[in-house]
């Protein structure tokens, strides 16, 4: 049994215990060594955990060792493993953001133990195989995300956060609603197990509607079009790190979810549910960029992008197939990293002028020559231009909804691509080219801090881009495991599969 | 303290439903733990309480002990007696009651005793005590029925007063 | 059923009855105290009724519980009362 | 029972939304409030039978439950749901009691400034 | 803005503080008894913190401070510590994380000892930190920053 | 039906019947002051009926130890509660029904909230 | 050796900003070094592919999408790379003279360097998606060069337009790309194959066939058509002339535009000589071709009349395409050839007369003959060339256009459409031709013109556009076989089979000589009354741009407008989508497939306790919502969850009961705490229907749960995991209480979990109460709601918190 699989969640949750412990101001310096201790090591053991994972297959442990189906099941397969690597290397990055553009009162209010809390919720909601569990993880993230948004207490975050407090809250609401009438219907909750009986349900039916439930769940944790708008009501409300890390994966933990629940465990209903779900996908892509289109501030900008990039991932679920699957999780991975880097950036511009308001800034490409190249790599990977990773997200979203047929949906993404260009261009035109109104020399200068952390992760992105191969080969495979239920039935349960398991338990 | 924590150790094996030595030995401890987290708040309801004792209560422990039976039984006595009065009011076809709200002026000093006798008074027949004046010398008690105020005042002091001083100075 | 547990529930069902006209007076008010009135009623009614049910299904488990109950009724009457005062009128 | 139950989820959903659809903070809270114990009923009744007698305490000595015990793991998964609702209560509180601080209102409508374009 | 006025209540301290080691007692008990009668960690530590917030009530956030001195931010730390560091012997020994371990011979007037123990009291002691301190950032919030509303002589906000 | 059966059930009806009579005061009853007496009184003489009965029900001297407990809680708390929500009416203005009774509270509190 | 060439490029660009510093003249011809190693290099490589060979180099780059990172060098590669990398090389050194005064020369250059790499990869790609790749760079790079002057909001807007315009036709280029590759893994193409060019043009004749193909082609041409500015996309490209003048004359004569000929003529081999290719082809080229030909003489900007006659000859190499056959194929690759050395040599001199009189209008300019002599001998040249006077370059090209439109063996009439477009064209050309000569350098100079010292620039700077002029003068004159050695195997990789031709001044009086003459002659014609047609409204002109600005200023505002309606910013709206979305989303499928099971239990066991119990809870609820005061509510919606911990007793869930009961009554606390303050009573202004609609939601809603309860609840279709946690709570879990020893154990994790959300949510608590910041105190509006001024605080931090009461850490 893979039991390091706990790990990643035993790590920030001492980290984040040892540093509230630890919050005087003479132990500073130990709180700070533990968050960043904890962080690395979860970089490092997911990064460990990708090899192990490429050359061995899906990793199984079962929580405090009580067999599946009963006991709490932790799965990694290739989807789990690069959002974990990803998510705790956005952390990391984050961290060090925060370090040089926090004011320190941040840190005396827990705002690094309520980052390694966002760490843990988020990791721990991508390697169990319980849906509960799942549940309580993403409250843990949720929570520390609400946290995280409304400290500092200025009035636009208390106004944003409530809403987005509020709204998640009803989607956590169907999300437990929905666990509750899974078990009320196929009695179990371990997703292999939920997945080798829905084998056995009598489609369609009521089980036709619970999908359908955990489709609202996720898609308003994952901000698709109905149910996104807590998301531009209040992303641009906290310090840019916060946004930044909140892009980076917030809403993709929804769109995870959706894809470990529909994608796999009800995977029949997903055939079922496809073409709606391509309409909410398209639909979302093209509200998204309309609204970043309508606004002129930096953050805002980029947060309804949030809601169109959603879109794309969306549109790799409703493809519904491994290979649909697989680009969804390239493009998901890219975009988490490009979105924090141009929230870091844009922060950074943020910073400099006081405000996000693209009216009153200019002149920035002159005065930061490499403030103003990153960010330009950034939208060039976001808008998609090779060799930018974001390239490879969109090439492989359209080449499987082509090769799938669904041309109307790749149309869409297609035009929701230049969409977004030409509104990240805005940005480029206001903020970097345009000239400045006033007297730029008494402005601040971009720190290293401001300005490392966002071009690292550009340089990743072009990496990837150039790297491209592996990746995809990688997130091929990733997408392969996600799809196929049996092999995971298989790596949960043994050979016999879990009913097989529950009834000799249970004899 | 030492006649709390064992109290609070009695409390212990009742809870438990268990009198065996280990369960005192654990009810003991318990309670002397949170004792000692409590101890701001016990400490300073007992020197409260103390500061009004006299001295001759010391050492005659039968008599309190009779005291206090005596008392068990007159408030039980006096609640049962309250009941009934208050269900022959509810009961009447029509209402016919006079309520009102009086000022007892107070002897009782420490603020246990003052707790006790306000308990007591709402315990009983048709009276509420609604609050204690801040310097402590006047009780206001609502009653449901008063036909004579006066003599209400005396009751209270006569029949509650006279019996929770003696406990509680 | 034995003529007991009937006894015991018809008596469950006059409490309940008792704590439907106690709910009664919380929706009427008038006034925010006679809602906290009632309330600390309401808890009194849940008391005796977990009382009687642990008579009825013989679970003496549910002693404690009773505890804690009485416990809560009397933390949550005066917190009312407390912050009815606060508020002022 | 399971009709009843039913019916008092169904009450219990329909008073959180109207709360919800409110102006007033206050509201909007108890609405939230009303939802969870909506939810709570609604995945206790999906437990394995809803009975009325049967705690679900085995034998202390064999180990053996009676027959009839209700389903012990939606008793767990509420308990956690419970607790879950009461830390996003509290800071739903919290966060509503600040934002009425902020905007000098608890008019949920006064706090629409961050959308504005 | 509303005027601050105290309304002390002799009665309601002397009983709060009666009631404080009890209710501490009876939550330990709660604690104890939860693994196999109805109580526990959760409800342990909820019955601890409201014994705490009657004191509160009773005396006002600020004074309730002083009466039980402990940094509850830290204790919710240990409490954490304290539940998450329970699972460590398992993976130790090479079983996956929170597998339990139990001492054979249960202790008297205690009960059966092992790891799962030893996690309620995590579970118990971050309850009590938890609530008590969200009660007393909630109780001194009104009066650390007193709520001024816009429309005060309409005597409250418009409703829909 | 055992002895021990029909006394708790004895005790259980007399809990009853004034938890009943308390509901009922708490409705018939003209304003809150007087109410608290039905609320109050009733409430718990109810209560300590019901766990007497329910203490004999499991017969064994522990179980009766473990009711005393919480009756003598009820008899601590009980009246404070009264008391305290009657207080509450009262300062925060709750009318009074009209009687020639004498009110000797009235206007004994000053601005600070004490009481004089 | 391709592989590298393109690094090379890549590589070297950053050595661009070695042209910051003085001297930049020298800077600029040092740099010249690297595009002339390029173009040495290729040189090498002649002797191959005259030979009829290739080279063909790969590496895998995403083996799974079919992207490989191939190189191919055939006669058209090799002729597109000489262009790009030789008239690459004379920008480079013109940029510097040019732009000696210009502080940001080096980054302009790094961008030209870039682009120069992007447009040699495109050119050399053999894997279409990688030529997609360099395709968008050349976008980007072009952008960031037309925007180059990026304080003037028209650099923006012409940098935006023609990357929106290309950005888009790359889009669907892309997916059109996709498409094709689809299609030829459909006739069974293998998927790392399928993308590769040579593969690709091999299958043609079954990919042909397949239903993919003329979607394909659409998103093709409209692809190709964008990149090369053919009508109805034609406006980015007057527009682009924005960029500094060596840009435009490097990308908009000689290189980028030609990006989408080159496509289309890449692809023609294999999927062409279709009639959807050629009509199009023919139509849209053809239109274009004498279009741009036409509006160019209404133009009085230099470049713009410069960059219309550019689209017009790209619509010509478009029509070629279209004509297709041997001489199309031939046509096509002189045509490309003498335009990219007129074209380029004209937008430089056009430069030199914009460096030296500060005006590109040609109504100010005038009587230039005297001051700039050297200057209008190179014009002078590029233009015969371009009108396809005989002994130059264009000449020739244009007799082999002729040729082709009229050898076409395409059914009529559109043979004769393209003949009619290359005659029509050339008319235009001279008029436009005489009326930049006439304007600038005949006549008497303006009164602004003799202020101003105007001459020849320094050598430096005239070499760049001498060289080409000085080519389409000499190659006609006895290098044409050195030039059809060249161009053949480039025609013959358009027509698809090898085969050699022979360029040629003179052979024999023809058709196509007479109808090149006598277009001469009727354009001189027209030539002298080019000032009236010029002023004529022969073509209204629609200005693309114009109706493309109108295009985006509406999408915007109906982008502004849908956002207000949505994103309202009010709570209950959003809330009210949710619930909405919620009965939609699951409401819907219920009834279409739930409402079978669901079904109303007996029960015989109900008793009347429970309930009462259970109707309470309507009665709290009602309580709440009758609610005149705060805590009126909030006292009865803590009665309702009194009623629920009661449920639970009776339904034996005792910890449940407890626990419910517990948090029940410290929220309740919590709400006193906070709420109790605010002012007591409720008003409630709302109109009735809103309260109507909300009840109806509400009610809608209740009924949807119960149904779901009911079809869920009393169903059973499989057993559940219940027994086992009860079967191994004592022996397993060494607990009696199942649902304790399930929390602490059985699902410990879940546990774990949850004590961290009240962890987290007490520190969540303790920051949002403690921790104010000063942007608390700041008005806000709109998009506002930071530090409003710029550069108010030199402080980089956050914002610095206010000294708070509880702001310091506390201790207690
Ligand atoms: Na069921
Ligand atoms: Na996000």
């Amino acid at each position: 049994m893979a039991n390091h699989l706990f790990l990643p969640l035993i790590s920030p949750i001492l980290a984040a215990a040892l540093a509230v412990i630890f919050t005087h101001q003479q132990w500073r310096w130990l709180a700070r060594g533990v968050v960043l201790m904890s962080i690395t090591f979860n970089l490092g053991y997911s990064l460990w955990l990708i090899w192990l994972i490429g050359s061995e297959g899906r990793q199984v442990t079962q929580a405090s060792n009580w067999i599946a189906p009963f006991g709490i099941t932790f799965v990694a397969d290739g989807a789990s493993a690069i959002m974990l690597c990803v998510s705790s290397l956005l952390m990391l990055v984050t961290v060090i953001y925060s370090l040089s553009s926090l004011d320190p009162g941040y840190e005396n209010f827990y705002y690094y133990p309520l980052l390694l809390l966002l760490l843990l919720g988020v990791s721990g909601a991508f390697l169990t195989g319980d849906i509960f569990n799942l549940y309580v993880w993403f409250e843990v993230l949720l929570l520390a995300s609400f946290g995280l948004i409304t400290l500092g207490g200025s009035r636009p975050q208390l106004e944003g956060g409530l809403k987005y407090v509020v709204l998640n809250l009803i989607g956590s609401t169907a999300f437990l609603i929905a666990c509750g009438m899974l078990y009320g219907t196929v009695g179990t909750l371990n997703m292999a197990h939920v997945a080798e009986r829905m084998q056995r349900v009598q489609n369609p039916s009521i089980v036709t509607a619970i999908a359908c439930l955990f489709f609202f769940a996720y898609g308003s944790k994952a901000a698709v079009l109905p149910l996104f708008f807590w998301l531009p009501t209040s992303y641009h409300t906290p310090p840019a790190a916060v946004t930044a890390i909140f892009s980076g994966l917030l809403t993709k933990v929804g769109a995870y979810s959706l894809y470990r629940i529909l994608g796999q465990v009800f995977q029949g209903e997903l055939a079922r549910l496809a073409p709606y779900v391509l309409l909410i996908a398209g639909l979302t892509m093209l509200v998204g960029v309309f609204g970043a289109m309508a606004q002129m501030n930096v953050r805002r900008i980029l947060s309804f992008h949030i809601v169109s990039q959603i879109g794309y991932a969306i549109m790799g679920l409703g493809l519904a197939s491994a290979a649909g699957l697989a680009a969804g999780l390239l493009f998901t991975a890219h975009v988490m990293i490009v979105k924090t880097a141009l929230f870091f950036i844009g922060g950074a511009a943020e910073q400099i002028y006081g405000t996000g308001d693209l009216k009153k800034m200019g002149g920035l490409a002159r005065r930061e020559p490499a403030l103003a190249i990153f960010w330009f790599l950034g939208i060039l990977s976001l808008a998609g231009i090779p060799p930018m990773s974001g390239f490879f997200g969109k090439v492989a979203l359209l080449q499987a909804g082509v090769n799938q047929g669904a041309y109307l949906i790749s149309g869409v993404a297609a035009f929701t691509g230049i969409l977004t260009f030409f509104s990240m261009l805005k940005i480029w035109n206001e903020v970097f080219w345009k000239k400045a109104y006033g007297d730029m020399s008494k402005l601040p200068r971009v720190t290293p801090g401001l300005l490392l952390p966002g071009a690292a992760l550009v340089i990743i992105s072009l990496a990837l881009g150039l790297g491209a191969g592996m990746l995809v080969d990688y997130t091929n495979v990733a997408g392969e495991q996600l799809f196929d239920w049996a092999g995971y039935v298989i790596s949960v349960c043994g050979d016999e599969g879990c009913e097989a398991a529950f009834e000799a338990a249970l004899r | 303290m030492l006649t709390l924590n064992f109290i609070l150790a009695l409390t212990w094996m009742v809870l438990q439903r268990s009198f065996s030595f280990s369960d005192f030995v654990v009810g003991f401890s318990l309670g002397f733990a949170v004792i000692t987290i409590a101890q701001v708040a016990l400490r300073e309801q007992l020197l409260e309480t103390a500061k009004f004792r006299r001295h001759q209560d010391i050492g005659r422990y039968p008599l309190i002990v009779w005291k206090v039976l005596g008392f068990i039984l007159f408030a039980f006595w006096s609640i049962i007696k309250a009941n009934i009065d208050v269900a022959r009011i509810l009961l009447r076809p029509r209402l016919n009651i006079n309520p009102g709200i009086i000022a007892v002026p107070l002897d009782v000093r420490s603020e246990v005793g003052i707790t006790l006798l306000a308990n007591l008074i709402t315990l009983t027949p048709g009276t509420i005590s609604i609050d204690i004046s801040t310097n402590r010398d006047t009780l206001y008690v609502h009653c449901i029925d008063i036909q004579d105020a006066d003599a209400l005042r005396d009751d209270i002091k006569q029949s509650f007063e006279r019996r929770v001083i003696e406990l509680f100075p | 059923m034995t003529l007991f547990e009937l006894l015991m529930t018809g008596l469950m069902v006059l409490t309940a009855l008792s704590m439907a006209l106690t709910v009664i007076r919380l929706l009427i008010g008038p006034s925010i105290p006679d809602r906290a009135l009632a309330f600390d009623l309401v808890m009194v009614h849940a008391v005796a009724l977990m009382g009687l049910y642990a008579v009825v299904v013989d679970q003496d488990l549910l002693v404690d519980a009773i505890l804690v109950v009485a416990v809560l009724g009397f933390l949550g009457t005066v917190a009312l009362a407390r912050y009815i005062e606060k508020g002022g009128n | 029972m399971i009709l009843l139950l039913a019916i008092a989820i169904g009450t219990l959903f329909a008073g959180a939304v109207y709360l919800m659809l409110r102006r007033s903070v206050v509201k909007l809270i108890l609405g939230l409030v009303l939802l969870s114990h909506g939810v709570n009923l609604l995945i206790f009744t999906m437990g394995d039978g809803v009975r009325r007698a049967g705690l679900p305490i085995v034998d202390s000595s064999t180990g053996i439950a009676e027959p009839g015990t209700t389903d012990p793991l939606v008793q767990a998964l509420i308990l956690t749901a419970i607790v879950i609702s009461f830390g996003l209560t509290a800071f739903i509180m919290a966060l509503a009691y600040r934002a009425t601080q902020a905007v000098q209102s608890d008019d949920l409508d006064d706090m629409a400034h961050t959308d504005r374009l | 803005m509303q005027k601050q006025v105290s309304y002390e209540s002799i009665i309601l301290r002397v009983v709060a503080r009666l009631m404080l080691p009890i209710l501490l007692l009876l939550s330990v008990f709660m604690l104890l008894r939860g693994h196999n009668m109805p109580g526990g960690g959760f409800i342990g530590g909820l019955v601890a913190a409201s014994a705490i917030i009657l004191q509160m009530i009773a005396f006002g956030p600020q004074e309730a401070r002083g009466i039980i001195k402990i940094n509850y931010l830290i204790l919710a730390g240990v409490g954490i510590l304290v539940a998450a560091m329970f699972g460590l012997p398992a993976l130790v020994a090479d079983l996956p994380y929170m597998t339990a371990f139990w001492i054979p011979e249960p202790i008297p007037g205690i009960g059966k000892i092992g790891t799962p123990v030893i996690f309620d009291l995590g579970v118990f002691l971050t309850v009590i930190a938890v609530t008590t301190k969200i009660a007393l950032l909630l109780a001194e919030e009104p009066e650390l920053f007193p709520l001024a509303m816009a429309d005060d002589q309409e005597g409250g906000a418009p409703q829909v | 039906m055992t002895l021990t059966e029909w006394i708790c059930f004895g005790l259980c009806l007399i809990g009853v019947i004034f938890m009943l009579l308390s509901s009922f005061g708490l409705l018939r009853l003209p304003d809150i002051y007087t109410r608290g007496h039905a609320a109050g009184k009733a409430g718990t003489l109810g209560i300590i009926g019901l766990l007497f009965g329910v203490g004999i029900y499991y017969g064994d001297i522990l179980t009766i130890a473990k009711m005393f407990a919480l009756i003598i809680f009820f008899l601590v708390t009980s009246p404070v509660s009264a008391s305290i929500v009657e207080r509450s009416a009262f300062v925060t203005e709750v009318k009074m029904t009209p009687s020639s009774g004498p009110n000797d509270l009235k206007g004994r509190y000053d601005e600070q909230g004490e009481l004089q | 050796m391709l592989l590298l060439i393109v690094l090379f490029a890549f590589a070297t660009s950053p050595m661009g900003l070695l042209a910051r510093r003085e001297p930049r003249v020298l800077a600029g011809w040092g740099l010249a070094i690297l595009p002339l190693i390029i173009f040495a290099a290729l040189c090498a490589q002649i002797p191959v592919i005259t030979d009829g060979g290739s080279i063909v180099e790969a590496i895998p780059w995403v083996p799974a999408m079919g992207l490989e990172l191939r190189f191919s060098l055939d006669g058209l590669s090799l002729l597109f790379a000489l262009i790009i990398s030789g008239i690459g090389t004379l920008i480079v050194g013109y940029a510097g003279a040019y732009m000696e005064k210009d502080v940001g020369l080096g980054r302009f250059l790094v961008y030209m360097l870039l682009f120069m790499g992007a447009m040699l990869g495109l050119v050399l790609a053999g894997n279409v998606l990688t030529m997609f790749v360099f395709w968008e760079l050349t976008s980007v790079t072009s952008y960031l060069l037309i925007g180059y002057k990026h304080d003037y909001p028209d650099a923006r807007r012409g940098a935006q337009q023609s990357l929106l315009v290309t950005g888009f036709g790359g889009l669907a280029l892309l997916v059109g790309l996709l498409l094709l590759g689809a299609a030829a893994q459909q006739v069974g193409v293998p998927v790392n194959q399928a993308y590769n060019l040579d593969a690709m043009l091999a299958a043609g004749d079954q990919i042909k066939q397949t239903a993919l193909y003329g979607p394909a082609l659409w998103l093709i041409f409209l692809g190709a058509f964008t990149k090369s500015a053919q009508f109805p996309f034609h406006f980015w490209l007057p527009g682009a002339m924005q960029a500094p003048t060596p840009a435009s004359a490097f990308l908009h004569s000689a290189t980028m535009v030609k990006a989408g000929v080159y496509l289309l003529a890449r692809l023609a081999p294999g999927l062409g000589e279709t009639p959807l290719w050629n009509y199009t082809l023919i139509s849209v080229g053809g239109f274009t071709f004498v279009f741009g030909a036409i509006v160019a003489f209404r133009q009085n900007d230099i470049k713009a009349l410069l960059a219309y006659t550019t689209l017009s000859q790209l619509g010509g190499l478009v029509l070629m395409i279209g004509l297709g056959g041997k001489y199309g194929s031939e046509a096509l690759v002189t045509l490309i050839l003498a335009h990219a050395l007129y074209k380029s040599a004209l937008f430089m001199t056009a430069g030199i007369i914009d460096h030296e009189t500060g005006t590109r209008d040609l109504n100010r300019l005038g009587g230039l003959r005297h001051t700039m002599p050297v200057t209008m001998a190179i014009v002078t040249v590029a233009l015969l060339s371009q009108m396809g006077i005989p002994i130059l370059l264009g000449f020739v090209a244009k007799e082999w256009a002729l040729k082709a439109a009229l050898e076409s063996t395409l059914p009529a009439p559109w043979p004769t459409l393209g003949l009619m477009a290359v005659l029509l064209a050339a008319l235009g050309y001279i008029v436009a031709a005489w009326r930049l000569f006439k304007q600038s350098f005949l006549g008497a100079p303006t009164p602004e013109l003799l202020t101003r010292h105007v001459h020849d620039p320094k050598p430096a700077m005239l070499l760049s556009p001498a060289i080409p002029a000085l080519l389409s003068l000499l190659l006609p004159l006895g290098l044409l076989p050195a030039v059809s050695s060249l161009l053949s195997p480039a025609a013959a990789a358009v027509y698809g089979e090898r085969f050699s031709f022979e360029l040629y001044l003179y052979k024999e009086v023809n058709l196509a000589l007479l109808l090149s003459l006598g277009a001469i002659a009727l354009g001189t014609l027209l030539a002298t009354q080019e000032q009236r047609l010029a002023a004529h409204r022969v073509i209204a002109t629609v200005s693309g741009a114009e109706l493309f600005d109108h295009f985006i200023d509406r999408m915007l505002a109906l982008a502004t407008w849908m956002t207000r309606t949505l994103q309202s910013g009010r709570m209950r709206t959003y809330i009210l989508y949710s619930l909405l979305s919620f009965l939609l989303f699951v409401g819907l499928p219920f009834l279409a497939y739930g409402l079978d099971e669901m079904r109303i239990p007996y029960d015989a066991e109900l008793q009347f306790h429970e309930i009462v119990v259970v109707s309470l809870i309507p009665v709290g609820i009602i309580a709440t919502i009758m609610a005149r005061s705060r805590l009126g509510a909030i006292i009865a919606v803590s009665s309702v969850g009194a009623m629920v911990s009661l449920l639970f007793v009776l339904f034996s869930a005792a910890d449940l009961a407890l626990t419910q009961l517990l948090i029940e009554v410290l929220s309740t606390v919590f709400l006193l705490f906070l709420f109790s303050v605010l002012p007591a009573r409720f008003r409630s202004f709302s109109p009735a229907w809103v309260r109507w609609r909300d009840a109806g939601i509400a009610i809608l809603f209740g009924m949807l749960m119960t149904g779901l309860v009911l079809a869920t609840a009393p169903s059973t279709m499989f057993p559940p995991l219940a027994p086992y946690f009860l079967e191994n709570s004592l022996a397993g879990g060494k607990g009696a209480n199942v649902v304790n020893v399930i929390l602490v154990d059985f699902r410990g994790l879940d546990t774990m979990g949850e004590i961290t959300v009240l962890f987290i949510a007490l520190l969540s608590i303790y920051g949002l109460l403690r921790f104010r910041t000063q942007r608390n105190a700041l008005p806000l509006s709109g998009n506002e709601q930071q530090r409003p001024l710029p550069g108010a605080t030199s402080n980089g931090s956050h914002a610095a918190p206010v000294p708070t009461a509880g702001s310091s850490r506390e201790e207690a």
